[in-house]
């Protein structure tokens, strides 16, 4: 079984073999800061991740997941306000409560479809945002300074360590997809995105199987969201502005979403972009290198246009069919 | 801005080579909003770092300098990872810029801890002027609170009895109202909160209209200003209460106001006509090779950049301990005039009551018309303790 | 609170509604009968808005701005929809929203490089600055009456339209099932691209009236656009009187809440609580009225027969 | 006598000013082919979906087997042993024909929530898949993608799918609609092999197989059974002639 998830899945182990050893290429070329750079594309490409359970995995187009990396970072945040400043325990927090707020948003949301199903998820992720910008006590809107995490024996200001947090969390949320959309349950949820009232009249409810994906994809987002807060030291509602829901959602179509290790390519496609694009425009036009929107929209419409499957798509077979089987 | 990853790749190969062979180089990091809706702010800060750069010959405190415009996108992430870039990847000496409280929060903790030097052209939150402070901090700008204190200050001397105070429902907004509550002695019959990034006020003011208040304190910062500002005055709202502004009507929002804009009044640290060399020549300068006049964030990003000439001549080396004691002292040539500094870091400065006006070339500028302050320190420099 | 100051605010919630209604108008029957979700409409109100403002500059004249800039938006729409929006019906919604999100970046920063950053000004004619009285004592502007008739005017057009003519017969069959307008032989291609055109037309519209109430600048049209989507939701999709109704009653909750919900707030809790709880909510309101529509009707208020 | 396997009463649908099944009472026999015939628009669908739950009737009772199931969910019936074909071939498209079968196959297993054990290659589930095809004979295409089928193929894989779960009751809706001659004649031969195991409610246009493999014959007019009864009742009866049979011809 361990040997087929190598042969299967061979695009995500590759970046994940590559991200272990990316520390030693930065080291020795002295680019250090490009360990961060590193650790902010994990951190959003394993909420795409999360995100893509429900997005590409069971057709449910959910515009507010960033609501659930907010809920994860303020878990963080408001625990180290009273002092808990143990990481694993404010990951088992941010677990729980997106579990459980997963659950409550999923079961009322998941009774419209379509184009509802994407309003409803925006409007209860705009209500946690204004909540959370309401909160007077932890910053409201300026946000909540906040040490990093005290994961014990992980001393996390030596930088690399972590990385090496992340690291290993991504790396364990990739294999647990990985083994997940092969599995029973994955197989009925990709059945489900193909055809939702055949899987119902084999007698399975739908509903069961895309609130677990759902409550699921948030734990993932909200796991990513409460390292997020340590990695940026500091927590602010900005994490959860319907804008980075739609990044996300932008990562995992870029990368392809019918991929396991679709959004994990996005998430380096897209923040590379962001940061090499104004230096670039720079360099061959400098007169709007400010403006690199302007490059950077017409480009996404291009690879909706001419890149159907997204590059994981592009570079790989181009036929849709479910991740369950196909190799990556 | 240049191609930072290949600028990095290169120096890094002739910092091995060449060891100490090159001059000393100054490095600064520049950090604004350049792109999005706020980019016309972060465009006159860079407009003005240029002009600095120029007037020092290109050079800070007689040494070689570079500066590295970088974009914050207005995003607390995007912020973290350009500081991060900033300091491990291009090693500046200094970063500056920052127009947001939530992105200088957002990076705070990580310039400070790495011994480096963060100097604030704008954004002057609470926290980290006083429990959260921090020796390598400065501002070149103001806390967030000075500014409305001391409209309720002028208010006080006015003999404003009671006030309608309306703020939009973020911290600052929370801020602002609290900083002029505690100089205030009068009244607060209303205090609203509207909401972020709201364009139209009508109801706000209709409601407004019927409470009938002698006075209005609102702090509507950017383009909430213009269309506050405007639909004030369309609505006649004149006739009705008199408007008091802090971060309204400013060089951002007058251009789009205009004639509008007349005769409404605000307090500022900082105003186009303030009488000293430096900042006439500041304006003068500006408004030749720019066209139109600096808003208040232009001004404190060439004081920034004058504070690192000065901080650099003065120790005569980069170092940070050094930098940090010169500017410490205070005595910083500003277009504020000689800039005193409080045991927080933050200015020690005179605030000003401006009024809307029109200049001799019929545009619309603020004026002088009186000090309201005079050497005045934060609230919050007492929590502060290195 | 008087009963004036809330027909007052009444006044003031039923321009806001029509505003979005007008915005909203093309954009349910671009979401009903195209299933497309295009979320580049508020830059359609940004090009409607920044057309009229720019004309107004150059030649002067408020009303030749608006008579100018509504051509230009429908051209523009026209245009949008031959070059790169017909090639996405076909596409599932993901990629329609990773494209219109491209196209939203792209006219933000194409407006921002032609205009420059910096908000436009505009104002409205001396002529329409007066006030009416609404009732005694209760002045209320001149212009804001004139949004609210011209917007009305417009609602009655595309009812009118849409319930007598027979392009709009071909509109109502596709709104509940766009394979029978196909099956009917109706040239589909076409009767896209006049809604759309027709759609981005109301949507400047309604820029270019708000144009010289608030600024006029890049990005401008995106908070509008997430207002007009909660509308087209709670209207039901693809329903032109559902989102009639549905805007005017969003215009009405976040207007009114706004004033009301803190006084309310202040009745029985402490002034500081409720000066949070209060704004907090009036902000939130329209996403709970919308989340809560959803829970109970998941189609919306009014979806179109047979949807 | 034989025991009633579905019964309806009276049940009764409208879609605003139409009546699409009016006070329709119907007994479908253990053990029988049944047809149900009309008009298009008589409501046959209609019907069909409120027997498997698609549509919730506005008035009337639904019993399987003796048990009220009129506010059962499709799933819950799906598991009491109701299995169905749509009109329009139902199945996952994306998926190949042997997939299709091992998703039926898991839910039949009833174990659903797995989450670590790869399913497309598990021993068993393949083998479970594999006998589900070979019910209708089609394991020879289990590699197959099913975009790839035919129409007709797709359409036996669908009845495969809807006799994966060993319903019950089987209900057919219209499956020979779009197969050519050769597909047709197959399909009647499975069909009519499948009458051992289960009791099938067809709906056919094609009188040719109703008349080869009904029992019994039910006849939905508006919305209303105007007759019940063997098909050579039904094709005696002048009520039936006039109003469909007739017309037809």
């Amino acid at each position: 079984m361990v040997l087929d998830l190598f042969k299967k899945f061979t695009t995500l182990w590759i970046i994940l073999v590559v991200l272990a050893f990316f520390p030693i290429f930065t080291s020795t070329f002295d680019l250090p800061f490009w360990n961060d750079v590193v650790m902010r594309i994990m951190l959003l490409g394993m909420a795409a991740m999360g995100l893509n359970i429900v997005f590409g995995f069971g057709g449910m187009v959910s515009f507010g997941h960033a609501a659930f990396m907010g809920v994860g970072a303020y878990c963080a945040g408001i625990s180290q306000y009273y002092g808990l400043d143990n990481g694993w325990y404010q990951l088992l927090m941010s677990a729980v409560s997106c579990g459980i707020l997963g659950i409550m948003i999923g079961f009322l949301a998941l009774r419209t479809s379509g184009i509802y199903f994407i309003m409803i998820t925006l409007a209860f992720a705009q209500m946690l945002y204004f909540f959370f910008v309401s909160l007077e006590q932890f910053g409201g809107d300026d946000g909540l300074i906040m040490d990093r995490s005290d994961f014990i024996f992980i001393d996390l200001y030596e930088p690399l360590r972590l990385y090496y947090l992340i690291f290993f969390i991504l790396a364990a949320v990739s294999i647990m997809l990985m083994l997940l959309i092969r599995s029973r349950f994955g197989v009925i949820l990709q059945a489900i995105k193909s055809n939702e009232s055949r899987v119902e009249a084999m007698g399975l409810n739908p509903l069961k199987f895309k609130l677990t994906g759902y409550v699921i994809s948030a734990v993932i987002c909200g796991l990513s969201g409460c390292l997020f807060a340590s990695w940026q030291e500091f927590v602010s509602p900005d994490i959860m502005h319907w804008t980075r829901s739609g990044d996300l959602m932008i990562i995992i179509i870029l990368g392809g979403l019918t991929y396991v290790a679709g959004p994990l390519v996005g998430a380096i496609v897209f923040l590379l972009l962001e940061e090499l694009l104004p230096d670039l425009l720079h360099v061959v036009f400098p007169s709007i290198a400010e403006n690199w929107m302007i490059i950077f929209g017409p480009l996404l419409i291009a690879v909706v246009l001419f890149g159907k499957g997204g590059l994981m798509g592009v570079v790989g077979n181009r036929f849709t069919r479910p991740a369950a089987r196909k190799d990556q | 801005m240049k191609n930072k990853f290949i600028t990095a790749v290169i120096a890094a190969g002739f910092v091995a080579s060449a060891g100490t062979a090159f001059a000393e180089t100054i490095k600064v990091g520049y950090m604004t909003t350049l792109s999005g809706g706020a980019g016309i702010i972060g465009k006159q800060m860079k407009n003005a770092v240029e002009l600095a750069m120029e007037h020092k010959g290109g050079k800070l405190g007689g040494m070689d300098a570079e500066v590295i415009f970088v974009d914050d996108q207005r995003k607390p992430d995007v912020t973290k990872q350009l500081a991060n870039k900033l300091l491990k990847s291009e090693k500046v000496d200094v970063i500056g810029g920052i127009i947001w409280s939530n992105l200088l929060m957002a990076i705070h903790k990580q310039v400070t801890r790495s011994d480096t030097l963060l100097i604030s052209s704008n954004a002057g939150p609470s926290p980290v002027a006083g429990s959260n402070c921090h020796k390598n901090f400065f501002s070149m700008s103001w806390q967030n609170d000075q500014t409305p204190e001391a409209m309720g200050a002028y208010m006080n001397s006015a003999g404003v009895k009671s006030v309608y105070a309306m703020a939009p429902n973020y911290q600052a907004g929370k801020d602002m109202i609290a900083g002029f509550k505690r100089f205030y002695d009068g009244e607060v019959v209303g205090e609203v909160y509207t909401k972020l990034g709201q364009t139209d006020f009508q109801a706000e003011l209709s409601a407004l209209r019927a409470a009938k208040p002698p006075a209005t304190f609102i702090f509507q910062p950017g383009g909430m200003g213009i269309n506050f500002v405007k639909q004030w005055k369309q609505a006649g709202m004149d006739d009705v209460s008199k408007l008091y502004t802090v971060f309204s009507v400013d060089g951002i929002s007058l251009p789009a106001l205009k004639e509008t804009a007349l005769g409404t009044i605000s307090t500022q640290t900082w105003s186009p006509d303030l009488d000293n060399a430096i900042n006439k020549k500041f304006v003068a300068d500006y408004k030749s090779k720019f066209g139109g006049y600096p808003s208040f964030y232009a001004a404190q990003a060439y004081d920034t950049i004058l504070a690192i000439d000065h901080a650099v001549a003065k120790s005569g080396s980069k170092d940070t301990a050094k930098m940090r004691e010169v500017l410490a002292a205070g005595g910083i040539p500003t277009t504020r005039g000689s800039l005193k500094m409080n045991s927080n870091h933050f200015p020690i400065q005179n605030f000003y009551l401006r009024e809307a006006v029109k200049d001799s070339d019929g545009v619309v500028t603020s004026k002088i018309i009186d000090t309201v302050f005079e050497d005045h320190g934060d609230a919050y420099a007492q929590d502060c303790k290195f | 609170m008087t009963l004036t100051l809330l027909l007052e605010q009444i006044f003031n919630g039923l321009q806001a509604g029509i505003t979005l209604f007008l915005i909203a108008a093309g954009l349910t029957l671009i979401l009903g009968i195209m299933d497309f979700v295009f979320l580049a409409h508020g830059s359609q109100v940004m090009i409607g808005a920044y057309a009229a403002a720019a004309i107004t500059i150059a030649t002067n004249n408020f009303y030749f701005g608006i008579l100018a800039a509504i051509p230009i938006t429908f051209v523009c729409g026209y245009l949008l929809e031959w070059l790169i929006i017909r090639h996405l019906y076909r596409r599932d919604h993901m990629d329609q929203v990773l494209a219109t999100f491209g196209l939203i970046l792209f006219f933000n920063e194409a407006i921002r490089i032609g205009f420059g950053p910096a908000a436009l000004f505009t104002n409205f004619p001396s002529s329409l600055s007066g006030f009416i009285e609404i009732l005694p004592d209760t002045p209320y502007p001149v212009y804001r009456i004139l949004i609210i008739l011209v917007g009305l005017l417009c609602a009655l057009g595309i009812h009118l339209f849409v319930s007598r003519t027979r392009v709009g017969a071909m509109v109502r069959a596709g709104a509940s099932n766009p394979e029978m307008t196909a099956a009917l032989g109706i040239n589909v291609k076409i009767l896209f691209r006049f809604i759309f055109a027709a759609g981005a037309t109301f949507a400047g519209l309604a820029g270019m009236m708000i144009g010289p109430l608030t600024s006029v600048e890049p990005g401008m049209g995106e908070p509008l656009l997430i207002l007009s989507l909660v509308v087209i939701i709670i209207g039901g999709i693809g329903s032109v009187r559902g989102a009639f109704i549905a805007a005017i009653l969003i215009g009405l909750v976040d207007t009114v809440g706004r004033v009301m919900l803190p006084m309310l707030f202040k009745t029985f809790m402490s002034v500081s609580t409720a000066d949070t709880a209060g704004p907090a909510l009036a902000s939130m309101s329209v996403y709970i009225l919308m989340a809560v529509v959803l829970v109970f009707k998941p189609t919306g208020l009014f979806p179109p027969k047979g949807a | 006598m034989t025991s009633s396997i579905l019964e309806l009463r009276s049940v009764k649908k409208k879609f605003g000013a139409l009546t699409a099944t009016d006070n329709v009472s119907l007994n479908i026999q253990k053990g029988e082919i049944h047809a149900l015939i009309g008009p298009n628009g008589a409501g046959k669908t209609t019907l069909i979906s409120q027997i498997f739950g698609n549509l919730a009737p506005d008035s009337g009772e639904i019993l399987l087997d003796g048990k009220n199931i009129t506010n059962t969910s499709v799933s819950n019936r799906a598991l009491l042993g109701i299995g169905r074909s749509f009109q329009i071939s139902n199945v996952l498209m994306d998926f190949s024909v042997l997939e299709n079968a091992i998703v039926a196959k898991i839910s039949h297993s009833r174990k659903t929530f797995r989450f670590f054990k790869p399913a497309f290659n598990d021993p068993d589930l393949i083998d479970g898949g594999l006998a589900i095809l070979k019910r209708v004979g089609i394991e020879h295409m289990a590699d197959r993608n099913v975009s790839d089928l035919a129409h007709g193929e797709r359409r036996l894989l669908e009845l495969s799918l809807a006799l994966a779960m060993q319903p019950v009751l089987v209900l057919l809706d219209e499956p020979m609609a779009g197969a050519g001659p050769e597909d047709t004649v197959f399909m009647t031969k499975v069909i009519a092999g499948l009458k051992s195991d289960t009791t099938i409610l067809l709906i056919e246009h094609d009188m040719d197989v109703v008349f080869q493999l009904a029992e019994r014959i039910s006849v939905l007019v508006e919305g209303a059974v105007i007759a019940s009864g063997t098909p050579n009742e039904i094709s005696n009866n002048t009520l039936v002639r006039e109003a469909y049979l007739g017309s037809d011809e």
